[in-house]
């Protein structure tokens, strides 16, 4: 209904998601959200597959995710939803992590750790492709992540795939390797705010108050700010570690602090190339239900252009609002 | 006031009571003898309404007997006749509580302060009266049953059902309590039918001794026939030579000793 | 019209009755999924029966393509597999403990206390430990529950044994048994049941354990099934499965309270 | 020399033999921490006593940076409000439904079957259909807690009730008493001690259930912060706290016992 | 043989039992009644060794009785007395089991098929040759009192406590076990220590009645003093008048009935 004003986004701890937190708590997303005349509940969940399932079945306006949990979660589930903001891509927070050897390769035969159907697994996926072995390879053992450091300190785990912090938890310890991270493929591990294409159709003045306030984080965040290393350690402390650790964080984080790169990221042909890429993961894994035929059976909608079925259009990215944003006419 | 009309009780195949016919009038106090398991219980059972007869007729005044308890019909059980979770004066005063038809059972204000003088009006006489703040764990056996008869008494029933009440009591207990229960049987008048183990009970606290015993019995099947009236005996007129069949009916021990 | 104390339903009403309330819930399910799949067909939340039907029976009647397992009776064989090995232990453990600390005065002072506090731990939180000792294998699946189950059997098998009439003990002294004897003979038998009742009671737990332990780290299971499909919210997996492993565990709990009536006819028969 | 099974320990000897596992522990990990500390002193399995000791004191003793408040007893009273009031909320139905189908046949014919399913069910396998349902405030949590073992404590009153004598209920339907009048004043009392005592048999699953509550949905408590620190096996913060998660189940369960020992002098003390 | 020299046991500050000096000869059959709680339990215990006096001593054959229960002192109680969990058959070879030193207390082989045919002479002997399979909860009272009893005599014990055997039995029932205690205290020649509320039964069987009493009563302290021995009767010897004079003691009923 049109007249409503109260909304809800839901995220979870991660390091390109932490801003969000920083908003709400320091009222930036109240301050935008007055000056649209609505009321936004900003809700930390710490389980992230719980924050997308809620999103899903409607608890939720909006909620952070990747890119591939959007296509197989709420698109595969029948909710339409938009990527309203591109804020990063992991350029080096995913890695695959040996115990003893150096190379890729030598992932051959073994037994490799990660949350299955994760983008873990689709960057092993990309990793074991890159040197010419497939899944069949490896065995893919499904562990959570809370429990996968841990896991990973034990003699018997000799592969493990993972994202930060936990990477840089494993990778501290003594004999271990990265020999393959995501800024091999870069752009390709999305991190977004999804919303509700419907609610956002009906209320653009969500997502205008959405961006802003991101966007005026961003700037509080950013290289050469004053506030840069207040509003970092905030968030630092907020996931449970230091402004060095989450500083590391960052660094393998390619954030989008600026709204045209964004922008010019979303227009980008390589998104549309991408999200092929991970459908067909998607599909050969059984992600996108039992109804999809083909890897084409929901519809992405990029400006670059329609990946799979365009009448049945389920994922949608838009560069609106991030333009907005970038024109200062928020 | 009280009649069976050719009452009997089965348990699935099982027979315990057959073809007891038999009339009670107002105030008599009737013991009933017999061997465990005869049935003395159910038929206790019958008379509270808790069990219902599968043959025949109960009647009081005439009227078939209400098929659960009321107050009309006291019991005191050998255990288990008061309650645990309640000092000695509200175990009484309970009684009391639960005769007004309230909502919680619960007394407050005036009601309560009456039942309280009521209650320990009888617990003196019961000679409780030193122990109105103790909790039934911290009573002697004898003690107990004697709330339990107070507890009986204060809701005025017309018939009171004794169930072994003074089995478990030592002998000199047990004397006193034969005192007590004679006084209340008189002094308010109740009917009253009294299970006992012990045939010189029955018979020095009874005007009518029931002794239950099978009056056939099939060693093929045991559970074939059940128990009936075997003798019925106005208390005070029978001698020492029934008291003796009677006694090698039951197999007492013989062996008094030479006296 | 007798008190609501005194009403018996009779045997066909009381199974009657005993219906309503599963019929009612299943309908009160089978309308709100009605609803929200008509406002969605792809919702996933409530699927309908015809959905999870088919979700089951592609998972239990048809080989998975990538590893040609039938991955229902796969998941529900490993699954069984370790609560069962992992309550075994706990129960031996439990028993051996409980019997040692219950009947010897001495070694009860000692364990006691440390039984209280090891019940007490949360075992979940101490996970990390647990993998380094016990590795990433079956084992620490087992382990798991077997460390969770064990104190909370030892502390019921160690109630019960001092519950056990001292005079038996008594007894069987003056027959001449000694320690050991009296142990093995009068004490020992008598827990059984008592041991069988325990893990009945911690059934519950073992589940829970189980799927918090193939949550970890795993390729199988009734639990391991449940955590992987949750990430694309197939419910329609999600609660044929649940309700599978409740229809498990109240088997089991027949299976074990009629053990306990065939090998123990003596058992809860009263003090003699 | 006297058997084994004779020897009964000191007053004296009792204390020192209950401490002695407990040091031994407690030598066993200082002893492990320090080899592993020695080998690689960044190692963070198993911390130092100073370590842990520097963790909480900066949780408990100072006001962190970010919010002002004190970490440590923030998380400690979130998480004791949860459950106690999860606890509050199950013991409360526990014992309605318990006391129902307890006293009433008819209720007990229609309602058992229906409580044996429900304490069958995994509540950690169906958690998202209750954050649905439930929403995922504070709510939510408790009602985890109060999902998880409400069947417990309703099944224990249940089975507790119609353990009472049913020569009571006679005897107070004898003296007048009604249906209700019976189920107050006779068997909620004693009921109420045979309550606390489920409530301590259940305080260790309650635990859990928080856990597991808060490490999906929360932003403070003993579990979240578990949750939160466990991703960089900050082993100096999680042993401190599950040790406190420990002691604080301790105390509750003695309290409770305290209080059912206090309210209630007539508990236990044999059929009257 | 048994010998107590100035005996005291207390429980803390109650004084249970003081001054006992007392001697008993091989084959004595000793009967002991007095109040509840005043102590012939304990009496039982000191001599069992499960409890240890306070002060004094208790002597078998001029040396301390040992201070744990072993196979001189067999032992039957009122309840518990037999294994719920062996059947008639095994009860009865558990006995013989115990009392070779095995590590198990499992017999096999040869030790099995001898002790399997005494346990049945003697099952045979005490009347339960029908019930071997049964199981205790099978059985009646009296019927688990006499495997009870068998069990205890198949460890020869040279003292036989019983304390309070038959207080939960039928009379009929009763008076068959005076018989076989009686008889089985004969051909085994036994010293037997046996506890009874009932005083009719201690005079019928001893060889000598205790009777236990306070020898000295402070209202103000009912702790303050303990029971001794008041009577010590070679029953046979006693008349009437001293039945009589114990029987007041004890406040038994008097109300015999009319004969
Ligand atoms: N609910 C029941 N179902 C089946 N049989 C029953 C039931 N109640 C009692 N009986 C049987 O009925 C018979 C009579 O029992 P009852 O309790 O009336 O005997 P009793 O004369 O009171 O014995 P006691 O002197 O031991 O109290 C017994 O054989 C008993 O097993
Ligand atoms: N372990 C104990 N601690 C303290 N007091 C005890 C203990 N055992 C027995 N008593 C007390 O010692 C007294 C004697 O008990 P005992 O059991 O010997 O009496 P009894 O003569 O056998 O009584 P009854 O005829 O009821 O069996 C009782 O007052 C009892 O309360
Ligand atoms: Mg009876
Ligand atoms: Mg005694």
């Amino acid at each position: 209904d049109s007249q409503r004003t109260d909304f809800s986004i839901c995220w979870s701890i991660y390091v390109g998601w932490m801003p969000w937190g920083y908003a709400a708590d320091q009222g930036i997303v109240k301050k935008w959200a007055d000056k649209y005349g609505i009321n936004i509940d900003v809700v930390q969940i710490n389980d992230y597959i719980e924050s997308i399932n809620q999103y899903t079945v409607g608890q939720f306006d909006g909620c952070t995710m990747t890119n591939m949990d959007a296509l197989t979660i709420p698109a595969a589930g029948g909710v339409d939803s938009t990527a309203l903001i591109v804020g990063d891509f992991s350029n080096g927070n995913d890695g695959v992590v040996l115990k003893g050897k150096r190379n890729l390769r030598d992932i051959r035969g073994q037994r490799v750790n990660l949350v299955e159907l994760s983008v873990s697994h689709y960057l092993l996926a990309r990793a074991l492709e890159s040197v010419g072995m497939s899944e069949r390879d490896v065995r893919v053992v499904n562990t959570s992540d809370a429990d996968l450091v841990a896991v990973a300190a034990t003699r018997s785990v000799t592969a493990v795939t993972t994202w930060n912090p936990l990477l840089s938890e494993i990778l501290a310890m003594p004999n271990t390797h990265l020999v393959f991270d995501s800024s091999k493929i870069p752009g390709e591990i999305i991190d977004l705010l999804v919303v509700n294409s419907a609610t956002l159709k009906a209320h653009p003045e969500l997502g205008k108050a959405l961006t802003g306030a991101w966007y005026e984080t961003m700037s509080r965040m950013q290289d050469g700010a004053s506030t840069a290393s207040a509003s970092r350690s905030y968030m630092a402390e907020a996931s449970g570690t230091d402004l060095a650790g989450y500083e590391q964080q960052l660094a393998s984080t390619e954030m989008f602090y600026d709204p045209a790169a964004a922008v010019a990221f979303t227009r980008s042909a390589q998104l549309p190339a991408t999200m092929q890429k991970v459908a067909a993961f998607s599909f050969e894994h059984g992600l996108l239900g039992d109804g999809a035929a083909d890897a084409g059976f929901i519809g992405v909608e990029t400006p670059a252009g329609v990946v799979g079925n365009p009448s049945n259009i389920r994922l949608r990215f838009t560069a609106d609002f991030m333009q907005m944003a970038a024109d200062g006419s928020l | 006031m009280l009649e069976a009309r050719n009452l009997w009780k089965r348990y699935g195949d099982k027979v315990v009571l057959e073809r007891i016919s038999v009339s009670v009038q107002e105030g008599e106090f009737v013991t009933l003898v017999g061997t465990s398991g005869c049935g003395k219980s159910t038929f206790l059972k019958l008379l509270l309404g808790t069990e219902t007869a599968s043959e025949g007729q109960l009647l009081l005044d005439g009227q078939p007997v209400r098929d659960e308890p009321d107050s009309d019909r006291g019991i005191v059980f050998q255990q288990y006749s008061v309650f645990p979770h309640m000092t000695v004066l509200d175990n009484v005063m309970a009684a009391r509580a639960f005769a007004r038809r309230g909502l919680t059972g619960y007394l407050f204000g005036q009601a309560r302060r009456e039942a309280q003088g009521a209650a320990m009006e009888l617990l003196h006489k019961v000679g409780l009266g030193h122990a109105l703040k103790l909790y039934p764990h911290q009573l002697s056996g004898g003690m107990r049953q004697r709330l339990a008869i107070a507890q009986a008494l204060l809701a005025k029933p017309r018939i009171l059902l004794l169930d072994e009440p003074f089995g478990a009591l030592d002998p000199g207990i047990r004397a006193d309590m034969h005192q007590l229960v004679l006084e209340l049987w008189q002094s308010h008048q109740l009917t009253v039918f009294m299970v006992t183990h012990d045939l010189k009970e029955g018979f020095y606290l009874g005007t009518r001794l029931w002794v239950f015993d099978k009056l056939r019995h099939d060693p093929q099947a045991p559970d074939a026939y059940g128990a009936g009236i075997t003798y019925d005996l106005p208390v005070g007129k029978s001698d020492r030579q029934t008291l003796q069949a009677i006694q090698a009916d039951l197999k007492e021990p013989q062996h008094d000793i030479q006296n | 019209m007798k008190r609501l104390l005194n009403l018996q339903p009779s045997r066909f009403s009381r199974v009657l009755l005993g219906l309503l309330p599963l019929a009612l819930i299943l309908l009160v399910y089978l309308v709100a999924s009605d609803l929200r799949l008509a406002a969605n067909p792809d919702d996933k939340l409530l699927p309908s029966l015809a959905q999870m039907g088919d979700a089951i029976s592609r998972m239990a009647l048809e080989p998975n393509r990538r590893t040609g397992e039938y991955i229902f009776w796969v998941d529900t064989f490993s699954s069984l597999q370790r609560l069962l090995l992992g309550v075994l232990i706990a129960a031996s453990l439990g028993l051996v403990i409980g019997l040692l600390t219950g009947s010897l005065p001495l070694f009860g002072a000692g364990f006691s206390p440390l039984l209280t506090i090891l019940s007490l731990i949360p075992p979940l939180a101490l996970l990390p430990v647990l993998f380094i000792v016990f590795g990433l294998g079956e084992l620490s699946k087992v382990a798991l529950i077997a460390i969770g189950i064990t104190p909370f059997i030892a502390r019921d098998i160690q109630r019960r044994a001092q519950e056990i009439p001292v005079e038996q003990l008594i007894k069987a002294q003056t027959l001449g048994a000694n320690t050991l004897q009296v142990m093995i003979r009068v004490l020992l038998p008598q827990l059984m049941p008592r041991l069988l009742d325990a893990v009945r009671l911690s059934l519950g737990a073992g589940w829970l354990f189980l799927i918090a332990a193939e949550a970890i780290a795993s390729t199988d299971g009734l639990g391991y099934r449940i955590f992987l499909v949750r990430r694309y919210m197939a419910m329609d997996v999600i609660i044929p499965y649940v309700a599978w492993i409740t229809l498990l565990a109240f088997v089991l709990d027949q299976l074990l309270a009629w053990f306990s009536r065939r090998l123990y006819p003596w058992h809860g028969k009263g003090g003699v």
